[in-house]
């Protein structure tokens, strides 16, 4: 790692703060849902916190995001208000898309957050176009498509890779390869040995890295980042990490080795990279348990404003559908 | 006879069908055991019972599982190919739509493609905008293709028998909420013709034509109704293309009124063609216009009031067809 | 004011689109002039006025194309993405309906997706069961997406620089047989709204409503009824989705007879909503059931006298006509 | 090249026959639109002779083919007969098709042409489903994918060699890379510098070939073949080539180097091989004209026999739709 790419302090302690807020927004989704406060399909990013909380450290606020069902560490790494997105995992009227959108559609421009889908491989187009945009008016933003292993293998991947280079989009593919989509293993399902590999299919630089590594990410999402910013086109990250969690919470994992889990969970990031902190001398302990807790705080009080907005009044069925409302 | 859930009603036809006949194959994401038969363990058992080469776990692909399935058909098999949710066939459209359907015409009848899609959908599990939708009316709009859609156990037994039995594509349509609603066990062998509906109550004065989820909103409507003395007739179309015209215009031409009542959106949906074909042939018989109920236009919302209101219930049956008596 | 084709008309709605907004961008394949501005010229001229940044050739990749329109939509620009042909929507059938009609809603209206999706289609040029289909029911059935298909150059002028202008995804249907069919030259700026009709002739004894190449088959039908006797209105429908319900319920209300007439196949097509919603609203005022004239229920074949035979012509029309008024 | 993939004399003698009655029915076929006796879409393979020429003569008569809108070579190589050929391009019902099909659709299943399609991409993902029955019936049978360079940019191909090479299916992956889609140029729409260089993606054996050299593709389409036939997997193969005319009849090539063609056209394949067969003994200069004679004649033929042939009747639009014709 270059000088270049290695963060300061301010910065080690933000990309903390921002997986400490994932890790801790998942285990109240959790409760939340398994205490029946909420109904909804929840896709536990847990596991997977390092990555986009790295790359986010190396964007902006007006940099977009591209994103999938999976992807509330996405969103909350890239700056999506707590309350805003309770209230529309609630399905309230003050969520980010009035509780039309849900969990699988959480939509946040302001954050970057532009678009997020519940199809699989389907982010990687669309961030194609916001990039051109971004090349057409020379306004320097960088666009990240966030996706999984399995989607490696859809044609909307291929298609957008290939695009994208021709194109020489300022565009950063990020592939969380967590080894399973849904219940199906990586070797059974994908051909190649390294998803990183499809990259040359593409004459774009790919790189595989560990996706639990803070340091290896950041440098590598420094790197791609400041290609894409630089008008250098795209990159392929794949992010090697795993999913803590069955698919979709309710999922029992059957499917998984549990040595290979449990393994996994013993080497959880965020205490791994919090103990790193400390050890290297950029946070002492009370400093970040203060920070947990005030985070904490926060959810209390994002899912409070959730649960204590109005739902959506039935006429939003007709709205938003266009522009001007059919009569 | 004892009550099977919908989801098992399934996975019996399909091991039924293995059974009796080697050439029958699944494809899909997850469908094989190792995989947990499924995210809902639709296909459970099926890959330890016949093993993993007729029952295959594919890529997240949905091209190249329908591809599969049609090259595999042309090759002698049956192959029966899960899309897990209805709108994942929108990235499968150019092979059920330009080559599945089309292949025995384009062809001139040398080859065809006797393969089923199964795929499943249906709102009310808070699954939003891209998870949700009935899109029958694409399929049905498409010549060469057979869709259907069962609401009870049996049903869904005996249309998947003779899905897999049809030498031509078939859509099967599956619905999430009531995967676990229970019924009558179909006997093993069952089948249910495709393009013949069911008439689930008898009645005099109209006629209420449903299938999927909506029948048991429809059932419930129908006892409603009777309990204000009115008689209903509720047909449980079953298959959408073809539809059973026959049933339903003698229906019609009994009631003098129809309501036909699904869950896609109303606009360009099946409920026109039904509604337009009834007026076409019962011009004079009618007492009333047919009435069209289906989901709101626009996307599946996500939250729960919104999602509640978006298809048609119970009441909203109800209310339609006390109009057209008024 | 002289004469010019639907080619050129659209040729010349791109420029002045282009001219009047920076943010028109146009992509697809082969568009740009490098590659002779598409393979019939429709975009001839316009990267080298505009620039190969702004007017882009893709690779074979209609997912990327849809996909890159969307997003460049949602970054400030209005794009006019080609897909070469109506049956290559196929594979972007994702793009379109899970993201380009609904994002606007899933986001509670915070992003919109101010698109539009230039397509051909139509029989007649041998291309066979691949190439000529017509899909409008589709999108018609989809909430989210507005839908046009323009019969003469002043509307393909000017419903496309409505289909710019407007905030939300079109798709602006081209007819291949027809796009040399000459027409009066619209001013430039002229706009047709979407969802207005045409009044093409007025009439007493029958309305006839059609869109695209149908319109010129009507016309010749139209022609022949006036030389029996029999007055027929003629609508231009114009816009598939939203319909000039007004337009058409007024005229059907005068004539008391309705034929729709379409190039896509009968069931479940644009004609049984049109069918559907006029037995609904002029149950007494009708005086004959709505007659829908499709094409033959069967993928669109090559031999020319069978081809000849798919879509409805102006002799069937007639017939349809006659046969009502008999 | 072994000794194991150098052709012995009949079969390269076949495979001149097969190019030369490509080249000639080329030739036919575009004076036939010219003047009229027939209208159809018509797209040359004028100048890909050799690729399915040299591939057919590995293949046998049960082996599949998948083919694209240009494919008449690969059908006629593949062993189409050419009176019902000719009666499918006239619409008749003595057609492969009785007419129904056209010239984008054939389909002949006693040589093996099973799917003709005029959709970029899709002969891939219906070639797996063939090439999966033969591994299922053991028959060992071996199953061609051929498509275009442009096609490799589309999410099909990408869909389709991920899978075949997972289930390590008997399937070849053939890319007549003719270095157009249409109007656009190869560098224009991919990102690969080489196609064959894309299987590393699919961890599949990838190879490009000088595809107008007989020997070579020969040796290629050998190796590939069998490998399939052994249960080793799927191969792709790059087959460089020209395409000398317009994408379509009619298309005036303005965005072609005229150089280039030129220079493309004057190394025709056909003669070329023809003089190497001559001047290497395998075949005397009168036994080649009277086998080009024969040829001639036997396209006579065809057009006679086709034009002769009836229209298919109307009734015919509703047959073929379903199994049982509906009422
Ligand atoms: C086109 C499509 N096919 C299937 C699905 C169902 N599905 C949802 S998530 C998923 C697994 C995706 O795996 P991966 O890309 O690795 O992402 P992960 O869930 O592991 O983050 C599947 C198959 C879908 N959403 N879209
Ligand atoms: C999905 C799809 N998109 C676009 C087209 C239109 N089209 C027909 S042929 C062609 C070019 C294909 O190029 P390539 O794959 O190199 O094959 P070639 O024609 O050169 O043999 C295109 C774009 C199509 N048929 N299908
Ligand atoms: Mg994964
Ligand atoms: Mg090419």
């Amino acid at each position: 790692m270059t000088n270049r790419t290695k963060p300061g302090t301010t910065t080690l302690v933000g990309i903390y703060r921002r997986m400490a807020l994932i890790k801790a927004n998942d285990e109240r989704s959790r409760k939340v849902i398994m205490t029946g406060r909420l109904v909804m399909p929840y896709y536990s990013p847990r596991g997977q916190e390092v990555i986009p909380s790295a790359i986010s450290a190396n964007l902006n606020d007006s940099d977009y995001i591209c994103t999938i069902y999976r992807g509330t560490h996405d969103m909350l790494a890239k700056g999506v208000p707590l309350k805003d997105l309770w209230a529309e995992l609630a399905g309230r009227v003050t969520g980010t898309c009035k509780g039309k959108g849900g969990p699988m559609h959480i939509t946040h421009p302001k954050s970057g957050v532009m678009v997020t889908t519940g199809i699989v491989g389907s982010s990687m187009p669309i961030a194609n176009g916001l990039a051109w945009s971004s090349q057409l008016k020379g306004d320097g933003r960088v666009t990240i498509a966030y996706f999984g292993d399995g989607a490696s293998n859809i044609g909307a991947f291929h298609e957008a890779l290939n695009l994208a280079s021709v194109w020489k989009l300022p565009v950063v593919f990020v592939c969380q390869n967590n080894e399973w989509g849904e219940h199906t293993a990586y070797e059974k399902a994908t051909s190649a040995a390294r998803i990183a590999d499809r990259a040359a299919s593409y004459s774009m630089p790919g790189i595989r890295i560990d996706g639990n590594d803070v340091l290896e990410t950041y440098a590598a999402a420094h790197d791609a980042i400041g290609r894409a910013r630089a008008g250098d086109g795209p990159t392929l990250i794949e992010a090697m990490t795993f999913r803590f969690h069955g698919h979709i919470f309710g999922d029992a994992d059957a499917y998984m080795s549990p040595e290979r889990k449990a393994a996994a969970m013993a080497a959880d990031p965020v205490p791994r990279f919090r103990a790193w902190l400390i050890e290297h001398g950029h946070a002492g302990e009370a400093d970040l348990a203060a920070m947990e807790a005030e985070i904490d705080a926060e959810i209390d009080e994002a899912i409070d404003y959730a649960l204590a907005s109005d739902f959506p009044d039935i006429a939003e069925l007709s709205r938003d559908v266009f522009a001007v409302e059919a009569a | 006879m004892r009550n099977i859930s919908i989801l098992e009603g399934i996975n019996r036809a399909l091991v039924d069908a293995m059974e009796a006949d080697e050439s029958v194959l699944i494809l899909g994401e997850d469908v094989a055991d190792p995989e947990d038969g499924g995210v809902l363990g639709v296909t459970k058992g099926l890959s330890t019972r016949f093993g993993e080469h007729r029952v295959r776990s594919t890529p997240i692909a949905e091209q190249a599982i329908v591809g599969a399935a049609i090259g595999v058909s042309l090759g002698g098999y049956k192959p029966v190919a899960e899309i897990m949710l209805m709108n994942f066939t929108t990235v499968a459209m150019d092979m059920i739509v330009n080559h599945a359907a089309k292949l025995r015409f384009m062809s001139g009848g040398q080859t065809n493609v006797p393969i089923v899609i199964r795929t499943m959908t249906g709102s009310g599990f808070a699954n939003g905008g891209q998870h949700s939708d009935y899109l029958e009316a694409w399929f049905a709009h498409t010549a060469g293709i057979k869709v259907v859609a069962p609401s009870n156990p049996s049903d869904a037994y005996g249309l998947l028998r003779s899905a897999i039995d049809d030498p031509d594509p078939v859509i099967f349509i599956e619905n999430l909420p009531t995967y676990f609603a229970k019924g009558e066990a179909p006997e093993s062998g069952h089948r249910v013709p495709i393009g013949k509906a069911n008439i689930v109550r008898e009645g005099n004065d109209v006629t209420i034509v449903a299938y999927a989820r909506m029948v048991q909103e429809a059932t419930a409507a129908v006892e409603a109704l009777a309990a204000r003395g009115v008689s209903a007739e509720l047909i449980d179309l079953r298959s959408i293309a073809p539809w059973d015209r026959e049933a339903v215009l003698a229906s019609v031409q009994k009631t003098g009124r129809a309501i036909v009542v699904h869950e896609a959106v109303t606009p360009f949906g099946t409920g026109s063609e039904i509604s337009a074909v009834i007026h076409e042939n019962l011009f004079h018989a009618l007492k009333a216009p047919v009435q069209r109920l289906g989901a709101a236009f626009c996307p599946v919302p996500f939250s729960r009031p919104l999602e509640a209101a978006f298809a048609p219930d119970a009441a909203a049956i109800e209310a339609a067809a006390a109009s057209l008596l008024a």
